[in-house]
This record gives C-alpha cells, structure tokens and sequence, in this order.
C-alpha cells in the first residue's frame, strides 16, 4: 500500500493473512525493522504472533499488505527462495526432522549456504556443544532443549540476513536460555535483523531494543523495550505482574 | 418400463450389499484407522460359512448342516467375526501399510484355500446348492427380487443406524482418538489395542454380512468372487464417497459401482459393433478416469468426515479472530 | 534344496530390484502407489518400441552381449525409457497426484494411484494388444553350474542380481551420504520445514518421481527380460513389490532388497512342502511372520 | 451380399473382452454373427450382439447379463467363459428370466448338477465338450507315445483343476506314473518355483492343462532349466501365441488333443472362413466353441416359433438332430439351414467342433483329435470317434 | 519387591530406576519419592533424563531397572494406559493432541468414568449416556474458560497456536480425576500472565488433594509454588530440598540456573 519510502531491513505493511483465504488470522500488521536491530513480538496465546512470522516467510497467502525486505517486495515469493535468500525461521513446532540424524538436519540446512557444508556444521557444533554429544542420534529422540538447539542452529547454518525466531527458549534451561538470548546481540552485529516472538517475556525484552504488543490478530502497542518491560499496564496483561500476588493471595 | 425397474432393483441389490462392506469399512478405516488390505477374507468367510451352514449335504465335502437362513446367516457373520479376532489379535502391533500387507497375506490365504481346499469349499468350481430362503414361495422372479432388495435395504438401514449411533457417541470419540494419536490416548487411560481389536471384528462382520448376503442373493460362491479386485472395489468405493462419513460411504458405493457396470453400459449403447470388442479395456479406462477425477474434484470424498463426533452446539463457534483476546 | 535356494534368490533379485523403487516413492511421497505396477510395464513396453526401432536403425545394435540374451540396441532402449519413464512419471504427479498431496490424506493419493493404473493398463492394453510378447524369441538357456546336487543357473538372472545389488548400494548411498538424498528424506517428513531450509519443494518432488519412473523401467525391463511382457506384467508383479517393500520396512533400500529375496526365497522353498496351488499365499504368510516378530518391517522405522 | 434388413434382433453376450484369451473369443462370438446375417439374419432380421465385458469379475460379469436382460431384452445369452461368472448369471439372471443361455466354454461340472435338480429349467447349454473325455484322450496320447513317467502342471481354476485330477487318475489307472502333479496359479511374477519342483522329479513327459499366457512363461522356464521336450497339451494351447512364444523349435514333440472337427469334406469350413477373415488359423482356446455356441444358439431361433428365452431353448434340438440334414456354417448352409427350418424339417448342424449334440443337461460330448504344431498352423495327427473314446473310458473304469 | 512403602504419605515412590538408549543411560539409578498432597517441582538442564523419567513412571517407555511404587503398588510392569486408570496421569512436553479432533472432543475423551466407550452401550442405553455427555460438556466448558481455549473450542486441534496446544494438554488431563497429575513444562510456549492463572488453578485442585510433580524449566513458577524440589542432571537426582535450599547449591546454579541476576525474582 504505502511502498514508498522503503529502506533496507523489514517492511511489513499492513499485512492481513491467514491459512484460509477470507478468514484472516491478522488483520493490517504493521512493523518495520532494520538490520542489526532485535524486534522481539509478545502477545497473548492465539494472537497471531506465529502466523504473523510465518507470513513473513513466505509460508502463508496473504490476502493484502505488502512484506518487504531490503527494499525488494517478499510477498508471494515461496518459502524456499525467501530461505535461499537469507530469510531463516524458526518454527515454534515440528522445527526439526525428527526422523532424521542431527548431522542429517545440520547438513540439509546448510544446503543453502555458500561455504562449504563442514564448516559451517562445526561452527554450529562448537556453539551448542549438545548437538555434537548426540551428532549421530535420531533428531526425534533428543530430549525438548535439545530440538530447540538443533531447530536454532539450523537456522543460524545459513548465516542468514533476517532471523526470524519463534519462541527460541521455550523448553531451554534458564541457563540455555539466557545462553541462547544472549547470543542474539553478537549475531545482530553482524548486520543482520532478528525479528523474535517470546513467551519468556523478560529475558526477551532484555535483549531486544524494540518490542511490539499482538493481540487479536492486531497491532496493539509498539515501543523501546526497556520501556515496554516497565510499563505497567502492559506488564499486567502481558506479563503476569503483579495480579499474581492478588490471586495467589485469593486462592491459596 | 418393468425391466428398468427390475434391472435397477437387482443393480441397487448388489450395490447396497457392496454398502455393508463399506460401512463396514468405514468403521475399521474412516474411524479407527485400520488399513485393513484383506477385506475379501472376510467377505468371504461370510460368504462360505453361510453357504456351508444353510446349503445341503455334499457328496464329496463338508456340509450338510442345512441350517435355517437366519441361523446360517449369522453363522456367517460369526465366522468372520472369528476370523477377524483371530488375525486381529496377530496384527495389533501393525499400523499403516503394514497393517494393510497383513491383511492382505490373510485375504490370498483365503481365497488359497478355497480355491484348493476341495473337501471344504469346493475348490475353484465354488459352493452352490444353496435355496434362496423363500424363493419358491415367492415364485415370480421379478417379484423375488424387488423383495430380496428390500430385505438388503433393511439391512442396510440398520446396519447405517447402529454405525451412525456408534460413531456419535463417546465410542465413535475413542476410535478417533485412537486414530488421531495413539500415544495421547494411551496418557489418557484408553486401550487402544483392544478399542481397535473392536472396530476391527465389528467391521469385518459387517464384511461377512455383506459376503453372506451376496452368496445368499446369487446362490454361489466362488473363489472368483474373491479376487483382489473387491478389496479395491470398495475400498475406492470408501474413498471417493468419503471416508469417515457413513453417509459418503453408501454414496460413494452407489457411484462408484454405478460408474463402474455403467461405463459399461454406456460403451456398449454408443459403440459401433465392430469397436465392442475394446469397450472391455475402454470401460477400464473410464472407470479409472471416474475415479481420478472424483477424487480430483472433491479430494476429501464426496461428503468429506465432519469434524466434530457430537451434535451438540458449540458455545462461540465461528472465526477466531473475532473472538476477544484471552487476557484482556 | 540348492536349487530351490538359487531360484528363490535369482527371482528374488528381480523383486528387490523392483521394491528399492516402490518403497522409495512411498517414503518419499508417502502413499502406496499403485501406479507403479503400470510404470513397470511402461518402462518394459517403451523399451520394446526403442528396441524395434535401434534395430531398424542398425543391425549391428542387435548384436547380443557375451553370455546374455540382451542386445545392445535392448541396453539403449532400456536407457532412453528409463528416462521417458521418469519424465512420465513426473507429469502424472503434475496432473493428478500434486493436487491431492496438497488437499487430501494419503489413501486418497492411493486410490488415485489405483484409477491411474487402470487407465494405464488398458491404454497398454489398447495399443500394444493384449496378448504376450518377448523381447527376444530365443530362450537363454541355464548353464548348469551342477549336476548332484542339481544346481542351474542362467546368465541373464546373474546380470539381473548384479544390477540389483548395484542399485540397491548406490541409490542407499545416495540416500544416506548426499545431501540432495537428505532432502528427499526432508520433503516427505515434513515438507513445510524443508521449505524454510531452502528445499525447493516441487523440484524435489519431481526427482523422486523420476527416480521412482527410471527404477520401475529397469524393474520392467529386467521382468519382461525373464518373462514375457504384457499389459498386466506390472499388476502381476506389484503385490508382490509391495510385500518386498513393506517386509524390508518402508523407506529402506536394504530392507526392500532383502524384502524381495524373502519373497522370492519363500515362494521357492515353500513349494518343497506345500502343493503349488497354495503358492500365492505363501510369500505373505512368511510376511506376516515376519511383521508378528518386526511390526515396521526389517529395517523400518516407527512414522 | 448382405440382404437388407430394416429390422433387427438382439442378442447378449458376456465374455472378458478386456482379458488377454477372452477378446478372441468374442472376436469369434462377433464373426459368426456377421456370417449369420449375411446369410439373411435371423427370420430375416439383422442379428446385433450386444457385448459386454465381464472383467472375469462376477459381480460384473451378473451386472452386464441382467442389464442385457432387463434393458436389452435379449432372448437369448452367449456366455460367459469363466464357470465362477457364469454359474451366479445362470442362478440369478438366465434361469429366473427365462433367458436361454449358452456358453462356449465354461467347463464346470456344477452346471450338469444344477440341470439335474432341473433348475436351469433346460435353458442352459455348452458348447464345450466335456472334461472327461478330453482327459482320457490325454491319457490315451500319454500312453501311445509310450512316456513311462509324466509330471502335470495344471491350470489352477475349475477347469484347470478338473482335468488335472481327471487325467492323474487315468494314468494312474493305465500304470503310468505321475511324477508330481502342479496346480500353476494366475498372474504370477514367476513360475521357477513350480518348474523346479516338477523338474526334480525328471519326468520322461509333462503334461500341460494351461492358458497360453502362463504357459509360453512356464514352458520356456522349463526349456531354459534343460527340461524335455515331451510334451502333451490340452487343447487350450492350441493357439499361434503359444506355438511363436515358446518357438516352434522345441514344440515339434509336443502333442495335443481337442475335440473333433466334423468328418466331412466340408470339415474345414470354420477353419477356411476363419482363416479368410482373420489371416491365422483359429487357433486358441474358445474359439470353435464360441463360433458354434452362437452359430447354434442363432439357428434355434430361427427354429423357433417365437423369440422368447424357453421356446427358443426348446428348439436346440431341432437344428442338432443327428438324424436331420447336415449343415455347414458357411452363408450357403445356412440359407438352406432356414430353408429347411421353415419347412418343419430337423437338421444337424456340423459347427467347428463338430456335430453338436446336447444331452438333456446342455452338456455336449464329441468325438476328439489328436494335433501337433507345425510351421503353418496346427496338424490332426489321429482321429478318435466318440464310440472310441467311450471305449476307452470303460476300460479305464474296469 | 513389592513390599508396601515405608512411609504412608509417599504417593509415588521410584527406586534405582534406570533407563539406556544405546550408548546413552538417560534415567541413572534414580530413586525418589513424591509425598502424597504436594506440589513437587522437577528441573535440571536440558537432557538431563526428566523427560525420560517420566515416560519410564508411566510406561510408555519400559525401564531396564528399578522400581516404581504408585500407592504403594508396583506399576512398572503395567502399560501406560493402565497406569492412567491406576490414578496417575501426565502431559506431554510436545504436545500430543488428537488433531483431526474438535478442542472439545479432545477434551470430553478425557472425561471418567464413561458410559458410552463400549460398542453395545450407545445401543442399549442412549438416555444415561446423553445425560453423562451433558454434564461432561459442562465441565468440559468450564475448563476451556478457564483455559482461554473456548473461543477454538470448534477447531481441529491441529489448527491450535503453540502455546493453545500446551493449554489443552493441560486442559485434558484437568478433564479426568487422577490423583497424582505429572506435568511436563505446562508453562513453556504460555502467556506469563495465564501461566499465573494456572497455577492457581493448580494450587486450587491440590487443595482438594491432588499431587503435582511439575518438570519446569520457569524458576519464578518452580520458586514460588513447588516444595519440594528435586533436580536431576546427566540422569541422576543431584538436588532435592526447598527453593531456598536450592539457590544455595552450587552444582545446580552453575549447570541449570547459569547467572541468576538476570532473572527477575
Ligand atoms: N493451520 C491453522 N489453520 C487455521 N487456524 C489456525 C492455524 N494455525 C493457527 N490458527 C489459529 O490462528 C490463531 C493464531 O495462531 P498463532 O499460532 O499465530 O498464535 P500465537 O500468537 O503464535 O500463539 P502462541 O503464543 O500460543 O504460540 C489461533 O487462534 C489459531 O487457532
Ligand atoms: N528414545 C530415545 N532414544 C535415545 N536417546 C534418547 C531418547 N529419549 C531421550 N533420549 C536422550 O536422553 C536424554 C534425556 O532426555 P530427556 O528428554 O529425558 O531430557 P529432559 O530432562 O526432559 O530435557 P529437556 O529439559 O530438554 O526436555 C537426552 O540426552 C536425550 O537425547
Ligand atoms: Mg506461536
Ligand atoms: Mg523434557
């Protein structure tokens, strides 16, 4: 609609999509981002959060908006080229080939870099030391943290240029966790842009510089993170603060 | 005029007793998920045990029971409940095509020995001998038909009833479950070993049911009725009315039995004479492209499964998105 | 005894042969396709036209390799429709099987595969009659490579062996070792996913239906090469196929290949106990022994 | 030189048109017709034959009759071959309606009890003479040809099954040892298996009940392991298929039986009009029976007084009456056939099996031949009258 | 073997269980105890074996070694079903929903008790099995409210968020009346402020005497609402004491809780 004054990074504008064309699942998002930015999105369960990254990547018919990156219009391109062009998600589900080897899913994903496969699996290795333990074992047996691991290095084998990364520490240790979230500053440096949806709301917001609110499918609320984590409106509703007190004081 | 009706009541006869082993299907398939490949075994030993139990003694064989129809009927029907315990019981572990090869081994061992086990069945000439309950008081044909057809619809109808009040209750829920996740109905204290044991031996005896009815109406049975050829009948039968829905199953029986001996109709109407002779292999060629194109058009069958197993509302059913969020 | 053992493998080799390309298609793909039977017998038929048709060419293609009933012209017949077997393969997934991998659960893809296969047959059937014909009139006869205990063998069945065990070693390294074979694993496992790793969905679909295309032709050619070809040799064979493939454990190759020399095995052996009438039953009873003890097959995974 | 006719009749058939060995037989079925209506038709009306397939499937195969009954209204039924379809057509469709219904060669000894209980209610009819004799006439080839020990490989089906245990018993009878005895199933992705195990026991002949499908494959499996060339055939085999898929080469051993031609000088009618319009010899299995099976079953309604199912049954016997005149089915025969017919007078009808008679069961026994391949076609090397054949079936029940 | 527990208040009891995957003893030698009435917290780092012990308690998975006492009873040798209907019941870390299932399908199978899953009964007594369905659909109801799950009561499971997946996991097992209730990370992939709820609602169903053993990988919940807590690392039970007690054990803050300032306590 309003294309512009686009600019390097992600455009996402006013973008309505679903799985079911004529049922949108979210109506007329909005968020813009640049490279080396971390955006992180937090919403309510069922807002739209997943779909939303998943309209970005491609994996979704868009029934009107527009997403673009580095100035080039991604809607409408399939999933595979957008990942070939350095566009990485990670899936909040089924995120790893459970029937296959981690060197199998570490290889596979490496296809689309452009340095050779080795390397670029044992760089991954050499991050999440785990995958190397369980290197040969089928991908369906590692234990919840461990998939998660193996989801993420799949992504980052690429080197990819957008990071989209849904839930990366769901099921994480709070020491993995905070490993792995603070791993995202280091990769944003890099120039690249990492767009994030987090139930671990806190940790999230701490490495992030700008966060957006989903909820009902809709853009409610956009800001600096730090700010965000301190407001206390949304901290309740999104958070969980303080009502805590008030209802473990009612039903305990 | 008297022959279209006559001919359309002998065409749905066949078709309605095809029906039974649909639903019968159905059950084992579009509920429970059982990829049964043998469907001919059972069918067939309710064909035999029916044949053996009511028909007369032979020179050379087992036989001789001369039963009541009603009791060789449901000897039938018992029999390949049997038998379905029987290999029911050996294959629980399978799953999928495993599930299918097995059932289909059973299916040739069948027709095996009824095509060489002469003493019991005949051998490859068949069993006949049988009476037709009540045909010669019925005397007329035309007349025995039309009868025999509605004897077929009311057993269609019931057998449709028992399905439909089975799938909606909470034992329809609990075969789709065990369908759905086997695990997730493992956790929640079902048995899914035995809850597909029961699918499994109802639906084989509706097969037998089926068989018994159609050994019943043609006075014979052969090992020629149990060819590979009538698993894949009814299975496509299944699958292009719509597995999972009772009513899709009987549809799709009668279209697809209806394309099946209508393209053959149709050809031989249209073709010149000297072309009869390849209307054989055209009429393969129609009735697969039927299929194809069925199944083309409506992927999930003709009247695809329904979601939910119950008939009561739902709350707030409609889009999500114009619910109001959780939190706020 | 030894001969039947020979036999039973011998025979066996072409069902291996066959079933390394049925289970690929239903790991990948993730249906039992049916259709197969029908790219088996157009594999046999294509290469009997290109055969007649290298011969007229040149009557030094005719010419027969050392010890084997196939000639030259058969080997570049069989090569091209390989190839024209794929491609086939391929556009019949473009029509039919594309539309319903996206829009319906597996047995519909089945069933579809079931109509293709008739259409199929009886277009055969229409252009190529529907009487039997050979490759080659002669008859290869057996070399005895004993005479107490009795042991033939022919060249042509040891050729097949060969090339079975040839396939068999390289496509499993391809499926195993290359990444391109990772992906083929990926797209029938989770094709979304494989779509966010760069995997070109359609691409890949298409290599698996020309795999599948090429290894049912060979299948084809070497059947027809020991039998005769006619317009039902694929729906003859495919069960049988499908037993291999399935006792092995669906999606893999060793299992497919030793699946089909189980079959092959227990029809031989069985008949020295059992009349022959009973002989179709046999290689599935052993299957379903088989499955009792193994329920994902030989070498088969849980799905 | 077809007479006009503006109007026609219909008959049913119902073969597997769709079948490898079943398309010549209703290629047959439809030649005859052709030549009846250039004769003049039947009561000089053009003959259709409206034919449909059974798909060797006897649901479909019952389908395709009752649809030819009820919507075609056809009086009178070719078919089927297989006895597992036509056996459900003749208790559910043919005997209820009051359809004659004659078949070419189902083979089936069921069909001779069905017509004692009288349930075919004389409406059915084969052209396809019995099993028994056939078998004894193997048996008497087996024996002249002096083969001490035979193994027999047998086509797994009715048929197949009866004239195996039929033809082992005989020799049995006559001394002479059956090494093994193989049922060989349909559609088979190999016959080894059942080659070797008849191969271990080294007979000095086989026998062979078989289709030429399974045959040619079974044979040059046999001829491939190194097995004889001693070969007796049913007259299933009889066919250029098996004689060019198997190679002429090995077969010059090999010898069948079938029942006869009519001795006559006409004898080669069918043989010579056959071989006009198709350029090869009518070699396979049916297709005699089937030309004769509708050749009859056309005659008899022009015998009868009118076309109904019953009254049309009722009049095989007039145009197969030994004691009538003999009739050849050529255009001119069967001119003078109807000529005859009209005139109240019985004739004998001298089809390509010979002269057909039925006995009160609609079964048909005949005198036999025995044949060998050769580079043309097929050679009658002995001639055995039915006296002589029932000759020799006493001697082996004694 | 069997002999009945030492003390009468322990509700599940597990001794020297051990579990190996090939080269890999995911489940080492673990004995512990859960008392009957309390809210036990389970964590450890990734891949530590807690996962793996419970599909072990509950026979999914079979153990190579050990025993496992359910009130007082050995349940290793049953299946997991059976152990289901013994009283203990478990949610899945991944979520296993039935996905070709309304939400309120999924929900209403796990109801107790009911008359309608034999073939016969739908037949024979229609009345009593609706009426039953109906007070299921009630509470079946009332859980999804509270679950925020109403609103996709009518979509196929399969069409759930992540964090709605998890919710229903829950919901289902809430659905029946076990009396030990082993939750595998009910919070991750949920809304922190929903989480909250639920522990409420958690801590409302122990009150009326239902055990919880809760794997969480969330210290604020596991902090302020498990006791004990046991953790365990490379398959074996390193820890077990109060939350207090487990911010001063070192081997636990260094392998599984890394730097806790960053977590907002
Ligand atoms: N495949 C699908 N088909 C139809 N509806 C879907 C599908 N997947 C999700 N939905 C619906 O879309 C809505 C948003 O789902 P989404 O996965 O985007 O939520 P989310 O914000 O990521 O939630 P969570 O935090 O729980 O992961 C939900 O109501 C869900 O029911
Ligand atoms: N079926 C299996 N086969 C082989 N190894 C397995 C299997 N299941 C689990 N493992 C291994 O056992 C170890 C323990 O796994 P488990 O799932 O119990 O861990 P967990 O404590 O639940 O971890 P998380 O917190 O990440 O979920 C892991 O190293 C895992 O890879
Ligand atoms: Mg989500
Ligand atoms: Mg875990």
């Amino acid at each position: 609609m309003m294309a512009t004054q686009l600019s390097t990074g992600l455009h996402v504008d006013e973008l309505t999509a679903g799985y079911v064309p004529g049922m949108p699942i979210i109506s007329d998002v909005s968020l813009a981002m640049k490279h080396g930015e971390i955006v992180c999105i937090i919403g309510p369960n069922g807002a739209g959060k997943s779909t939303l990254l998943k309209a970005i990547a491609g994996l979704l018919s868009v029934d009107s908006g527009t997403v673009s990156l580095d100035d080039r219009v991604i809607t409408g391109i399939s999933p595979d080229r957008l990942s070939q062009s350095g566009v990485a998600l990670v899936p909040q589900l089924d995120n790893i080939f459970r029937t296959m080897s981690v060197e199998q899913n570490l290889r596979l994903a490496a296809r689309r870099c452009e340095e050779p496969w080795r390397q670029a699996v044992d760089d991954m290795l050499t991050l999440f030391p785990v995958l190397a333990e369980r290197y040969t074992s089928r991908a369906g047996s590692l234990s919840g943290g461990q998939r998660q691991f193996l989801a993420i290095a799949m992504a980052l084998v690429a080197s990819p240029s957008l990071l989209l990364l849904d839930e990366p520490s769901a099921g994480l240790s709070p020491k993995a966790a905070q490993e792995v979230l603070g791993m995202l500053p280091g990769i944003a440096r890099t120039r690249v842009a990492i767009l994030m949806v987090e139930q671990n709301v806190r940790a999230a917001l701490t490495v992030s510089d700008r966060a957006y609110v989903l909820a009902e499918g809709r853009n409610q609320h956009e800001g600096d993170a730090r700010a965000l984590m301190n407001d206390p409106v949304l901290g309740e509703i999104y958070m969980g603060a303080r009502r805590v007190e008030a209802h473990a004081a009612k039903s305990v | 005029m008297i022959g279209i009706i006559s001919y359309l009541a002998f065409f749905l006869t066949i078709a309605l007793i095809l029906a039974i082993a649909v639903l019968g299907l159905n059950l084992q398939w579009g509920h429970t998920g059982l990829f049964n490949g043998g469907i001919v075994a059972f069918f067939g030993a309710g064909a035999y045990g029916m044949v053996l139990l009511g028909g007369p003694d032979r020179v050379d064989g087992l036989g001789g029971f001369s039963l009541s129809y009603p009791l060789a009927l449901l000897g039938g029907i018992a029999l390949s409940g049997l038998l379905a315990l029987i290999v029911g019981l050996a294959t629980t572990r399978l799953r999928h095509d495993y599930l299918a090869i097995a059932t289909f081994g059973v299916a040739i061992a069948m027709e095996s020995l009824m095509r060489n086990a002469t003493w019991l069945t005949g051998g490859a000439t068949g069993l006949r001998g049988f009476e037709r309950p009540l045909e010669a008081f019925v005397g007329n044909a035309f007349a025995y038909n039309l009868l025999f057809m509605f004897f077929v619809l009311l057993c269609v109808s019931l057998v449709y009833l028992f399905l439909e009040t089975l799938v909606h209750s909470p034992f329809g829920r609990l075969l789709r479950a065990v369908r759905e996740n086997e695990r997730a109905a493992r956790s929640l204290g079902k048995s899914p070993a035995a809850v597909r044991l029961t699918a499994f031996v109802i639906g084989a005896m509706l097969m037998g049911l089926s068989g018994a009815l159609y050994a019943t109406f043609y006075a014979f049975i052969s090992p020629q009725d149990l060819a590979p050829i009538l698993t894949f009948q009814i299975w496509a039968m299944l699958i292009v009315g719509g597995s999972g829905n009772n009513k899709g199953a009987v549809v799709g029986t009668l279209v697809v039995w209806g394309a099946w001996v209508g393209s053959g109709w149709l050809l031989t109407a249209i073709a010149p004479t000297h072309l009869q002779l390849y209307t054989g292999s055209i009429q393969y060629i129609l009735v697969g492209s039927i299929i194809v194109f069925s199944l083309l058009w409506r992927p999930r069958g003709l009247l695809p499964e329904k979601l939910s197993t119950h008939s009561y509302p739902l709350p707030e059913p409609g889009a999500p998105n114009q619910q109001t969020g959780s939190a706020s | 005894m030894l001969q039947s053992l020979f036999d039973g493998i011998l025979v066996g080799s072409i069902l291996s042969l066959g079933a390394i390309g049925l289970t690929l298609i239903m790991h990948i793909l993730r249906f039992a396709n049916f259709s197969h039977a029908e790219l088996i017998s157009m594999g046999a038929y294509f290469t009997l036209t290109l055969d007649a048709v290298f011969t007229a060419f040149s009557r030094a293609l005719a010419s027969k390799l050392p010890m084997l009933s196939v000639s030259i012209s058969l080997l570049l017949a069989m090569l091209a429709a390989l190839l024209i077997t794929g491609i086939a393969a391929a556009i019949i997934d473009r029509l039919v099987f594309k539309r319903l991998r996206e829009q319906a659960g597996p047995l519909t893809m089945v069933f579809a595969s079931f109509g293709i296969g008739l259409i199929i047959r009886n277009v055969i059937g229409l252009v190529y009659g529907l009487k039997s014909v050979h490759y080659n009139n002669d008859i290869a006869f057996a070399i005895m490579i004993s005479s107490d205990p009795l042991l033939l063998v022919k060249a042509d069945q040891l050729f097949i062996l060969a090339l079975t065990l040839l396939v068999m070693v390289s496509l499993h390294l391809f499926m195993s070792r290359t990444s391109v074979g990772f992906a083929l694993k990926a797209i029938s496992e989770n094709p979304v996913l494989a779509q966010i790793n760069g995997i070109n969905l359609a691409s890949m679909v298409r290599l698996a239906w020309l795999l599948g295309g090429a290894l049912a032709a060979v299948a084809g050619v070497c059947y027809a090469l020991n039998n005769q070809l006619s317009p039902v040799m694929g729906r003859d064979l495919v069960l049988s196929l499908f037993a291999a493939a399935i006792v092995g454990g669906i999606g893999s190759i060793y299992g497919a290949a030793l699946g089909g020399l189980i079959v092959g095995l227990a029809s031989s052996l069985a008949l020295l106990v059992i009349p022959t009438g009973y002989k179709p039953a046999i290689p599935f009873l052993i299957i379903l022994l088989v499955l009792y003890l193994r329920p994902n097959g030989l070498f088969g995974e849980e799905r | 030189s077809a007479q006009a006719a503006d109007c026609t009749t219909k008959i049913g058939a119902v073969l597997p048109t769709s079948v490898d060995w079943g398309r010549p037989i209703a290629e047959t079925a439809q030649f005859a017709v052709e030549l009846y209506n250039e004769s003049g038709g039947v009561k000089g009306c053009d003959v259709e034959m409206v034919l449909r397939d059974t798909q060797t499937d006897p649901k479909i195969g019952v389908d395709a009759a009752k649809a030819l009954v009820d919507l075609d209204k056809v009086p009178v039924l070719i078919g089927a071959v297989s006895s597992g379809v036509s056996m459900p057509i003749l208790t559910s469709v043919t005997a209820p309606s009051g359809v004659m219904q004659m078949s070419c060669c189902s083979s089936s000894t069921a069909f001779t009890d069905v017509a004692k209980e009288g349930k075919t209610r004389g409406l059915w009819f084969r052209t396809f003479a019995t099993t028994r004799n056939q078998a004894a006439i193997a048996a008497k080839l087996i024996q002249e040809r002096g083969y001490k020990s035979v193994g027999i490989f047998y086509k797994n089906d009715d048929w197949g099954q009866d004239i195996g245990k039929l033809v082992a018993a005989d020799l049995e009878t006559l001394g002479i040892d059956v090494t093994t005895s193989a049922a060989i199933n349909d559609a088979q992705p190999s016959y080894r298996a059942e080659v070797t195990s008849v191969l271990k026991t080294r007979p000095e002949a086989l026998y062979l009940a078989l289709y030429p499908t399974e045959g040619i494959s079974l044979v040059r499996e046999w001829l491939s392991l190194g097995g004889t060339q001693e070969f007796v055939a049913a007259n299933s085999l009889k066919s250029d298929e098996f004689r060019d898929g198997v190679g002429m080469q090995y077969l010059e051993k090999l010898v069948g039986h079938d029942s006869a031609p009519p001795r006559t000088d006409s004898a080669t009618t069918f043989v010579d009009m056959y071989k006009a319009k198709f350029s090869s010899e009518p070699n396979g299995p049916g297709l005699p029976n089937s030309f004769d099976a509708v050749m009859i079953s056309l005659l008899a309604m022009d015998a009868a007084a009118e076309l109904d199912g019953a009254t049309i049954a009722a009049s095989v016997p007039r145009v197969t009456d030994p004691a009538g005149t003999p009739i050849f089915p050529d255009v001119a025969g069967l001119k003078q056939a109807r000529e005859l017919l009209a005139a109240g007078e019985n004739i004998s009808y001298q089809g390509a099996t010979g002269a057909v008679v039925f006995d009160a069961n609609g079964d048909v026994s005949a005198p036999a031949v025995a044949w060998t391949f050769s580079e043309t076609g097929v050679e009658e090397a002995a001639y055995y009258p039915l006296a002589d054949v029932d000759a020799f079936i006493s001697t082996l029940n004694d | 073997m069997t002999a009945p527990s030492a003390v009468d208040n322990t509700h599940l009891e597990v001794r020297h269980l051990r579990k190996r995957f090939a080269d890999l003893t995911a489940v080492d030698d673990v004995s512990l105890s859960i008392e009957r009435g309390s809210i036990t917290g389970l964590i450890g780092p990734n891949g530590a074996g807690k996962s793996t012990l419970f599909e072990t308690i509950v026979g999914e998975v079979r153990a190579d070694e050990g025993s496992i006492l359910f009130n007082g009873k050995a349940i290793q040798t049953l299946s997991a079903d059976q152990v289901y209907r013994a009283g203990l019941a478990r949610t899945f870390q991944i979520p296993q929903p039935f996905p070709e299932m309304t939400v309120l399908d999924n929900l209403l199978l796990a109801a107790p008790g009911q008359l309608g899953e034999t073939f016969w009964a739908p037949v024979i007594r229609p009345l009593a099995i609706r009426k039953q369905e109906e007070e299921h659909l009630q509470r079946a109801h009332e859980i999804l409210e509270f679950t925020t799950l109403s609103r996709v009561a009518g979509l196929a499971a399969r069409n759930l968020s992540g964090g709605q997946q998890k919710l229903l996991e829950l919901s289902r097992v809430l659905m029946g009346k076990p009396e030990l209730i082993m939750l595998d990370e009910p919070a991750a992939g949920v809304n922190p402020a929903l989480t909250n709820l639920l522990m409420d609602r958690i801590h409302a169903l122990n009150d009326q005497g239902i055990t919880f053993l809760i794997i969480e990988h969330n210290m604020d919940l596991i902090m302020r609402h498990c006791q004990p807590i046991i953790a365990m690392a490379n398959g074996r039970v390193i820890f077990t004491g109060t939350a207090a007690e487990a911010m001063d054990c070192d081997e636990l803050l260094e392998s599984y809780l890394g730097d806790m300032s960053t977590v907002p306590s």
